[in-house]
C-alpha cells in the first residue's frame, strides 16, 4: 500500500477542521483526489492541499499509512470514525484526535489536545507526550463514553479523563488531575504516576489502579482488603494494593487500586477491614 | 405585483367539501381561494398529484419553556442532526427538539401549515410567544395550562363559575392563549408538595376542590366564552397501568355539559391513557374499551400520541408522571413548578421495538385510530416529542392506510406484546379522505379554525401538494410511496405563497399567532378587576402589569373572536 | 415615549441589575433624569445612578493605532469589514443586553461564521453542563416563597450579589404556606463567614475548594453508608448525618447556589454532586434546586440561544451550523489558545474579567466593543460603539433567574445621538451580508 | 512575614455598585483590595490600611489590605473580581469553560512603600508591558 505525508505550508492561526484526515478516506484516491478533500480553515471551506504539501510514497505493508511532519495543534477532529490502517503525527496534535475511531492506530510523538480518543470503540491510540482533559470521554449530556479499544498516553492527561467510560483500557504514564474515570461504568484505567483528588468520582463500574499516589479518596469510596496482586490490561501488577469499593453513591460496583508503599495516608482505612 | 396562482389539474382530496379525489384546479388570490384567478396567474402543473388543504397539527409541542429546558438539558439529542444555514434558511439543529427555525421548515417540508403548541404555563407564556415568533411559515396558537390554576380552583370550589369564566377570558387575553388545557388536574398543585391525585374524586390538597369539579368547571367556562375549541384534556394518571376507566369516567362526567352533536372535550395523546392491566406486567390495551366509548357518544374527541420506536424526549406539565418515569427508567430528570399555576417535566426515553410496554403502546395508539368509527373525531399525533418527533408522521399515515405496513412493522417487535394485541385483527386501512381528514379538515374543525383544513372559496390559500397519485396507487400495498410523498411534499403553499418545491424551503414568510379575543360582560369584567387587585400580589412573584403580553409582542398577531363578530 | 420635563413616577419597573429582576420599583424621572428608585436594592441604586456616569459619547475607531471619534456609519462599516475577512472571530458577552438584541447577535455570529458565547462560561456555565448529565429539578421563586420551610444558600452571598433576594423570594418573603422568617430555617454553606451566613440559622464552614467532598459526604448518608474518614471537607464527619437528617425532615427544601460552586476545584462537577443530591432527596421529601444568576439577563441568553441554535452558549458557526462544547467553543478558552483573530464585545469586559493571559492574546486582535461606559475593553478596542442603557434608555425583554420573561421598560431618553444595541447590531449584520454577499 | 493564602474572588456590594465607571478612584477602592483575617493581618505584622504583595506563578500585585468583615477564614484573602486579581487567576478551564477563579494559591507578604496601580497604570504595565 501507500505512505501518505502532511506537512503544513504554514503555521495555522485559527481552528482547522481535519476529521478528513484518515486512512479510509485516503485509500483508493489519486494524490490529486486526496489534495482536494475539505477542510476548514477556520469559517473558510478550503483543501488540504492548499494548507499541506501532501507526498506519497509506495511502502511495503498492507495498510494504508499517513504521516503528518510539524505543529498540528490547531487540527481538530483528525482521524474521526477511522477504522483501519495507521496515522503517525510527528509534533503537536489538536483536540478531539481519534474522536468516535473504531480501528486501526494512531501514534502521536508529542501532546495531545483534549478529547482525545473521545466516545472511542477500538483501535489504539499512542500519545508520548501529555495529553489534555476528557481523554476517552462521551459527548456533553451523552453516558456513552470510550467504548473500545486503548489508549496509551506515556506523559500526563488532564481533568475528567474517562468520564463516562464504559470498556477499553487507558494507562497514563506519568499524572492524572483531578475526576479521572467520573462516572464510568466499566473498563480500566491504569495510572502509573499520581493522581489528583476525586478519583472514580460517581463511577459506577469499572477499575482505576495508581501505582503512585492518590491525593485523596473520596469520602464514597469503602475499604474492602488489601491485594498483593492485581491485573489491568494484560499485566499483573505486584502490590500491595488498599482496594476500595466505589462510588457508594452510586451502587459501588466500581474498584479504585492505590498501592500501600506510596499512599501512607490512607493506612486509617486498614480500621475498617472487616 | 400579481399574487394569483392556479393548480393545475391536481387530484383534490378536501374532505369538508366533500371533494375525494376529483381532479380540478383550485384558485388562489391575496391568500385566499377563490373561485377564479386572471389567466395572468401562476400556474402549478399539479396532473397527477395529490392536492390537500395545509396539514393541521393539534397538539405538538414545539415552543416554550419546557421545550427549551430540553433543548437545554439534551445536547446528545442534537448533535448528530443539524441544518446548514443556506442562503434562504438559518441553521439549526434536530432531532426529537428541534431548534425554531428548524421546526417551521420541517413541518413546512411536510406540507404542514397550521401548528398548535399545546401546553403553556401561563406565567411564561411571554416565552412560548418568542418561540413562536421565531418559527417560521407556519401559523401557531397555545394553550395556556389551567387545570391546576390557584385561582381557577378557587372560583370553581365556590361555585362561582362565572368569575372563573371573567379570569379565563383574562388570562387569554393576557397570555395571548387560545383555548383550556387541563393537565393532571389537581394532581400537580398536589406534585408541588411531593404528592399525586390518583381519582376524580380525590380532593386537591388545601384547595377543597376534585378533577372533577375542575373538569366540570372549566367546560361550563369553555360553553359561557363560546371558545372556538373544546377544553383540551390530558388526564389524571396517564401512563399508569389501568387509567383506562379513569379516561372513560373523564370522558364522561361532562356527557351532560355537552350541546347537542357538539363536542364538549377533547381527550388528548389517548394512547397514554388507554392502559388497562395492573401493573406493567400485565400491561393490556384498553383501546377498544375507549374506542367504544367515544363510538356511543358524540361529545368527545380525541388524538392519538403514536408512538414510534425511536429515542425522543418526554415533556409535559404533568410533573409527577415525568418523576416516575424517572424512577423507572434512571434517565436524567428535569423538573419545573410554576408557582400558583402549573409545572413541567422532562425526561429522554428510547422506545425499543423489543420492549413488551412499548410495543403494546404502539399497538394502542393504532388501535385507537382504526376502532375510532368517525374519522372527524380522531385526529393523527405524535404528541410530539412525547411519543416520537413529528418528522415521523408519514409513517404513521403508512400504518394508518396500509395493514400490510402495519403487519411489516409488527414482524420487528416484542412478539409477545403483538400477540396479545388485537391490533393484528384489525382489517380497517384509511382511505386518502379519511387521512386528509385526521391529519388537517378534522384537526381545523375541532380547533374552530374556520378558513383552515379545507379548500372551499374564501378558505386560508394553504395547500399540500404531494407526488403521489392517489387515483393510481393503492396504499395498501404500495405505502411506501404514499410514505414517500409525505415526506417531502412537492409544493406547500401558505397563503398563497409558494414556501415548499420539491421538499425544499423556496420561500421563508412569517406564519400567524392565532388567540382568543375572550370577553365578559362589564359587571362581571369589573368583579374580576377588583379581586384580581387583591389576590394577583399574594400569589405571584411578578406584578399584574408585567404578567401582561402586550399584542404587538406577536410577530403577527391574528386574534379569534369567541362566537364571531362582536 | 414621549417624556414631560416635570416629574413622572413609573411603577412596576423591572430592575436592570441581577437575575432577581425586581419587578416592583418606582422610578421617578423629571427633566430627563431619574431623581429617585423606589424599593430598588444598593446595587439597583447605583445603576441608575451610572446613568450619567463614564458614558461614551461618540463612537471610536483607530486609524493608524489612534483611537480617533468617528460617526455610528463608519465605526459599523469599519466593524463589519473586520467581521466578515475574520477566519474565527468571537462574539463575546449578550447577558447585559435585551434577548432582541441577542437575537441579533445569533444571527451576526451565524453570518461571519464565528463563535457566539455569553457570559454563562465564566458563571453558571459549569452548572449548565451538570444539567446536560443530571437534568435539574427546580421551580419558578414563587414557588419558594409560598412553600419552601428549608432554605440553603451554598456558595453563594445575597446579602451582597442579590440583595432583594431573601426578602422577594425566599426566607423573609410571606407566602401562603409560609408566613416569613420564623416559618423557615435557613442553613448557609461558605468558606467565610459571610453577611449571609450572618443572618442563617446555621452557618457550615468548609475548607476551599472542598464542596464536591461535602455533597458527596452528605449523599453517602442519604444512601445510608457509614462514612470512614473521620474529617470531611475541615468538618467532623458527623455534622454530615445532622445536616443529612435536617434535609430529609423538611416538608420542602431548596438549595440556591452561587459560583462559590461553578469557579473552585471541580467546577461543573461540584453542581453534578449538587443535582445528583437533590434529585436523591425526592424520594424522602419535595426538595429544589436553583443558580443564583448573576447578570439581569444571562438567563435571557441561554434562552435565546438555546431555542435558535438548540444550545445554551459556547456556539460555534464556523461550519455553518450550531456546534457546542464548552472547553472548546467557550470564550475564555478561544482566547486563552489565541484561536480567534477578531472580537466583538457587547454589554461585556471581558479584558478586565478574563484571567491576564487570556486578556493579554484578546487585546492583540482587533475588537469591536459595544457599550454605553468605558471599560478596560473600549480602551483596548479597534472600534468603540455607545449604546444606550437597556432597562432605562430602551425596552427589552429579560429573564428573570427561574426562566420567568419580563419586559424591561424605556425610563428616560438616552444621550443625544447614543443607538440601542439592537439597531447597532442589525446594521452590522446588514453591512457584512452585504459583504459577503460581495464575495 | 509570609502568608500562604487560598484567594477567593467575589463579588462585593462596592464592586456591584462601581463596576459600570471602572475608572474612577471609588472603583480602585472597592476591587484593588484584598480581605484579610484579623489573625493573618497580625501574623503578617501589618495594620488593616496597609499593602500587601499577592503573588504566584501566573503573577504578582500589589493590593491593599483591610481587615475581613466575614472572619473567621485564616489563610483565606477574599478580592472582588476585577483586572486586578486577574493578574493571579489562571484561564485554565479544565476542559469546562470557566477558569478557575476561586481558591487559589498565592503568597502574601507586606509591600510597604509599594504603590497599588491605578487602572489605568495596570493595563500599560500587564497588557502593552509598558
Amino acid at each position: 500500500m501507500t505512505k501518505i505525508t502532511l506537512k503544513p505550508k504554514r503555521q495555522f492561526s485559527v481552528p482547522i477542521e481535519a476529521s478528513v484526515i484518515t486512512p479510509e478516506n485516503f485509500a483508493a484516491k489519486t494524490m490529486e483526489q486526496i489534495k482536494l478533500l475539505e477542510v476548514w480553515d477556520g469559517n473558510r471551506p478550503t483543501t488540504l492541499g492548499s494548507l499541506f504539501d501532501v507526498s506519497s510514497e509506495p511502502d511495503g505493508g498492507d495498510e494504508m499509512t499517513i504521516f503528518i511532519e510539524g505543529d498540528v495543534s490547531k487540527l481538530r477532529r483528525i482521524g474521526k470514525g477511522m477504522r483501519s490502517g495507521s496515522m503517525t503525527i510527528n509534533g503537536p496534535a489538536g483536540m478531539h484526535l481519534g474522536e468516535a475511531m473504531k480501528g486501526g492506530t494512531i501514534t502521536v510523538n508529542g501532546d495531545a489536545g483534549s478529547w482525545l480518543g473521545a466516545r472511542m470503540r477500538g483501535g489504539t491510540i499512542e500519545v508520548s507526550g501529555d495529553a489534555g482533559d476528557y481523554v476517552g470521554s462521551a459527548y456533553r449530556g451523552s453516558r456513552e463514553g470510550m467504548k473500545g479499544g486503548q489508549i496509551f498516553i506515556h506523559g500526563n492527561a488532564g481533568n475528567e479523563l474517562g468520564c463516562w467510560m464504559k470498556k477499553g483500557f487507558i494507562r497514563i504514564g506519568k499524572n492524572v488531575s483531578q475526576l479521572a474515570g467520573i462516572h464510568m461504568t466499566d473498563g480500566t484505567i491504569l495510572v502509573e504516576g499520581d493522581s489528583e483528588a476525586r478519583i472514580g468520582a460517581q463511577m459506577k463500574g469499572g477499575r482505576i489502579v495508581v501505582l503512585g499516589k492518590v491525593a485523596n479518596v473520596l469520602p464514597s469510596f469503602s475499604i474492602e482488603e488489601i491485594r498483593n496482586v492485581v491485573r489491568a490490561g494484560e499485566e499483573r501488577l505486584p502490590g500491595p494494593f488498599y482496594v476500595f469499593a466505589g462510588d457508594l453513591t452510586e451502587g459501588g460496583e466500581g474498584r479504585l487500586y492505590a498501592l500501600k508503599e506510596k499512599n501512607p495516608h490512607l493506612q486509617f482505612c486498614e480500621a475498617y477491614i472487616e | 405585483m400579481n399574487d394569483e396562482l392556479i393548480i393545475r389539474n391536481g387530484i383534490v382530496v378536501d374532505p369538508a367539501n366533500d371533494i375525494d379525489r376529483e381532479v380540478m384546479d383550485i384558485a388562489i388570490r391575496g391568500g385566499k381561494i377563490v373561485r377564479k384567478a386572471s389567466p395572468s396567474a401562476k400556474i402549478i402543473d399539479a396532473s397527477g398529484m395529490l392536492v390537500m388543504p395545509g396539514g393541521v397539527d393539534i397538539h405538538s409541542h414545539i415552543a416554550g419553556s419546557k421545550t427549551n429546558a430540553a433543548r437545554v438539558m439534551r445536547p446528545e439529542d442534537h448533535v448528530r442532526d443539524f441544518e446548514r444555514k443556506t442562503a434562504l434558511t438559518r441553521s439549526g439543529v434536530g432531532h426529537s427538539i428541534p431548534s425554531t427555525f428548524t421546526t417551521g421548515y420541517r413541518y413546512a417540508r411536510m406540507g404542514y401549515t397550521t401548528v398548535i403548541e399545546p401546553a403553556t404555563p401561563p406565567m411564561k407564556t411571554r416565552h412560548t410567544h418568542e418561540e413562536l415568533n421565531d418559527i417560521p411559515i407556519i401559523d401557531k396558537a397555545c394553550f395556556p395550562l389551567f387545570g391546576n390554576n390557584w385561582h381557577v380552583m378557587e372560583y370553581l370550589e365556590k361555585g362561582d363559575v362565572d368569575g372563573c369564566a371573567a379570569y379565563i377570558a383574562w388570562m387569554l387575553r393576557s397570555t395571548k392563549g387560545y383555548a383550556i388545557k387541563i393537565v393532571n388536574p389537581g394532581g400537580v398543585e398536589a406534585w408541588h408538595w411531593g404528592g399525586n391525585i390518583r381519582g376524580l374524586d380525590w380532593e386537591v390538597p388545601n384547595f377543597g376542590i376534585t378533577p372533577r369539579e375542575i373538569i366540570r368547571g372549566l367546560c361550563k367556562v369553555n360553553k359561557i366564552l363560546k371558545l372556538p375549541h373544546t377544553i383540551h384534556v390530558h388526564p389524571n394518571n396517564l401512563g399508569k397501568p389501568g387509567n383506562y376507566l379513569n379516561t372513560i369516567k373523564t370522558m364522561d362526567c361532562v356527557k351532560d355539559l355537552a350541546e347537542e352533536g357538539r363536542a364538549a372535550i377533547h381527550i388528548t395523546h389517548c394512547q397514554f391513557t388507554s392502559f388497562k392491566g395492573e401493573d406493567w406486567s400485565t400491561l393490556r390495551s384498553g383501546a377498544e374499551e375507549i374506542a367504544n366509548y367515544v363510538n356511543k357518544v358524540k361529545h368527545v374527541t380525541i388524538d392519538m400520541g403514536q408512538i414510534i420506536f425511536t429515542a425522543t424526549t418526554t415533556m409535559t406539565a404533568d410533573g409527577p408522571f415525568e418523576y416516575i418515569l424517572h424512577q423507572l427508567q434512571g434517565r436524567k430528570w428535569h423538573n419545573t413548578d410554576v408557582e400558583a399555576e402549573t409545572g413541567a417535566g422532562i425526561v429522554p426515553v428510547v422506545y425499543k421495538r423489543k420492549n413488551f410496554v412499548n410495543t403494546t403502546q404502539w399497538a394502542i395508539g393504532l388501535e385507537l385510530a382504526l376502532l375510532v368509527k368517525d374519522p372527524w373525531r380522531i385526529y393523527m399525533t405524535t404528541d410530539h416529542p412525547n411519543a416520537g418527533p413529528f418528522t415521523a408522521y408519514p409513517r404513521v399515515i403508512s400504518w394508518l392506510m396500509s395493514k400490510k405496513a402495519r403487519e411489516n412493522t409488527m414482524k420487528r417487535l416484542n412478539q409477545g406484546a403483538v400477540k396479545k394485541s388485537n391490533l393484528p385483527s384489525l382489517d380497517r386501512e384509511y382511505s386518502f379522505a379519511e387521512m386528509a381528514t385526521v391529519t388537517r379538515a378534522a384537526t381545523a374543525r375541532a380547533l374552530g379554525l374556520k378558513d383552515k383544513g379545507h379548500l372551499g372559496i374564501g378558505a386560508d390559500a394553504d395547500v399540500s401538494i404531494y407526488g403521489v397519485n392517489p387515483k393510481e396507487v393503492d396504499p395498501s400495498n404500495d405505502y411506501r410511496a404514499v410514505r414517500k410523498a409525505m415526506r417531502r411534499a412537492a409544493y406547500t403553499i401558505k397563503e398563497g405563497e409558494i414556501v415548499v418545491r420539491d421538499g425544499e424551503i423556496v420561500k421563508v414568510i412569517e406564519g400567524k399567532t392565532f388567540w382568543a379575543d375572550a370577553r365578559v360582560p362589564d359587571d362581571m369584567e369589573m368583579k374580576l378587576q377588583s379581586e384580581l387587585s387583591e389576590k394577583f400580589q399574594d400569589y405571584y412573584t411578578i406584578q399584574a402589569e408585567n404578567y401582561v403580553i402586550a399584542e404587538d409582542y406577536l410577530a403577527r398577531s391574528a386574534p379569534i373572536i369567541p362566537g364571531g363578530t362582536r | 415615549m414621549k417624556i414631560l420635563s416635570d416629574e413622572l413616577v413609573i411603577k412596576n419597573v423591572v430592575c436592570p441589575f441581577c437575575g432577581c429582576c425586581c419587578d416592583d420599583l418606582e422610578i421617578t424621572v423629571s427633566k430627563n433624569s431619574i431623581v429617585s428608585a423606589k424599593n430598588a436594592c444598593a446595587l439597583s441604586q447605583a445603576k441608575f445612578g451610572s446613568q450619567k456616569e463614564e458614558r461614551i459619547s461618540t463612537p471610536r475607531e483607530r486609524i493608524d493605532g489612534k483611537p480617533l471619534e468617528t460617526n455610528y456609519e463608519k465605526a459599523i462599516r469599519h466593524s463589519a469589514r473586520i467581521l466578515a475577512e475574520a477566519r474565527y472571530p468571537l462574539l463575546w458577552g449578550w447577558s447585559c443586553t435585551s434577548c432582541e438584541a441577542q437575537k441579533i447577535g445569533v444571527e451576526l455570529a451565524e453570518e461571519v461564521g464565528g463563535v457566539i458565547d455569553n457570559t454563562t462560561s465564566t458563571c453558571h456555565g459549569p452548572g449548565l453542563l451538570a444539567v446536560h448529565d443530571i437534568g435539574e429539578s427546580s421551580c419558578t421563586l414563587g414557588e419558594v416563597r409560598h412553600r419552601a420551610d428549608l432554605i440553603i444558600y451554598w456558595g453563594c452571598n445575597p446579602v451582597h450579589a442579590h440583595p432583594r433576594h431573601m426578602r422577594r423570594y425566599s426566607v423573609q418573603s410571606e407566602g401562603r404556606f409560609r408566613k416569613g422568617r420564623k416559618e423557615r430555617k435557613m442553613i448557609v454553606v461558605d468558606v467565610r463567614n459571610t453577611a449571609t451566613a450572618k443572618m442563617a440559622d446555621e452557618f457550615i464552614q468548609i475548607e476551599p475548594n472542598s464542596d464536591y467532598e461535602a455533597l458527596t459526604a452528605i449523599r453517602m448518608c442519604l444512601k445510608g453508608e457509614e462514612l470512614e474518614q473521620e474529617k470531611i471537607a475541615g468538618l467532623p464527619s458527623t455534622r454530615f448525618e445532622q445536616l443529612m437528617d435536617e434535609l430529609i425532615n423538611c416538608d420542602y427544601g431548596v438549595i440556591f447556589f452561587g459560583l462559590g460552586l461553578t469557579m473552585s476545584r471541580g467546577k461543573s462537577r461540584n453542581i453534578d454532586a449538587a443535582l445528583s443530591l437533590v434529585r436523591d432527596l425526592n424520594s424522602k421529601t419535595k426538595f429544589l434546586i436553583m443558580p443564583m444568576r448573576g447578570h439581569f439577563n444571562v438567563a435571557g441568553a441561554n434562552e435565546v440561544f438555546a431555542w435558535q441554535t438548540g444550545y445554551p452558549f459556547a456556539i460555534d458557526f464556523s461550519q455553518g451550523y450550531p456546534q457546542y462544547n464548552p472547553g472548546d467553543t467557550s470564550g475564555v478558552d478561544i482566547a486563552a489558545r489565541g484561536d480567534c483573530d477578531a472580537a466583538l464585545v457587547i454589554a461585556s469586559d471581558p479584558i478586565s474579567n478574563f484571567p491576564l493571559d487570556a486578556a493579554k492574546n484578546l487585546s492583540s486582535i482587533p475588537i469591536m466593543t459595544i457599550d454605553p461606559h468605558e471599560t478596560v475593553t473600549t480602551s483596548v478596542s479597534e472600534v468603540v460603539m455607545p449604546s444606550t442603557m437597556v432597562g432605562i434608555e430602551d425596552e427589552g425583554t429579560v429573564y428573570r433567574m427561574d426562566g420567568v420573561p419580563l419586559m424591561l421598560k424605556k425610563l428616560i431618553e438616552p444621550p443625544e445621538g447614543v443607538l440601542p444595541d439592537t439597531e447597532i447590531l442589525s446594521a452590522i449584520l446588514k453591512e457584512v451580508r452585504a459583504l459577503n454577499r460581495g464575495r | 512575614m509570609e502568608l500562604k493564602a487560598i484567594v477567593v474572588t467575589g463579588r462585593s456590594l462596592a464592586q456591584g455598585r462601581a463596576k459600570e465607571k471602572k475608572f474612577t478612584e471609588e472603583y480602585r477602592q472597592a476591587v484593588a483590595i484584598c480581605e484579610v483575617d484579623p489573625d493573618d493581618l497580625a501574623s503578617l505584622g501589618i495594620q488593616a490600611g496597609q499593602n500587601v504583595r499577592l503573588a504566584n506563578s501566573k503573577g504578582s500585585i500589589v493590593l491593599k489590605a483591610v481587615k475581613s468583615s466575614q472572619a473567621p477564614h485564616r489563610g483565606i484573602v477574599f478580592v472582588a473580581y476585577g483586572p486586578w486579581i486577574n493578574v493571579l487567576t489562571d484561564s485554565d478551564s479544565d476542559g469546562t469553560g470557566m477558569p478557575t477563579l476561586k481558591g487559589i494559591e498565592a503568597e502574601v507578604e507586606p509591600a510597604p512603600g509599594e504603590e497599588v496601580q491605578d487602572l489605568r497604570g495596570l493595563l500599560r504595565k500587564n497588557l502593552m508591558g509598558r
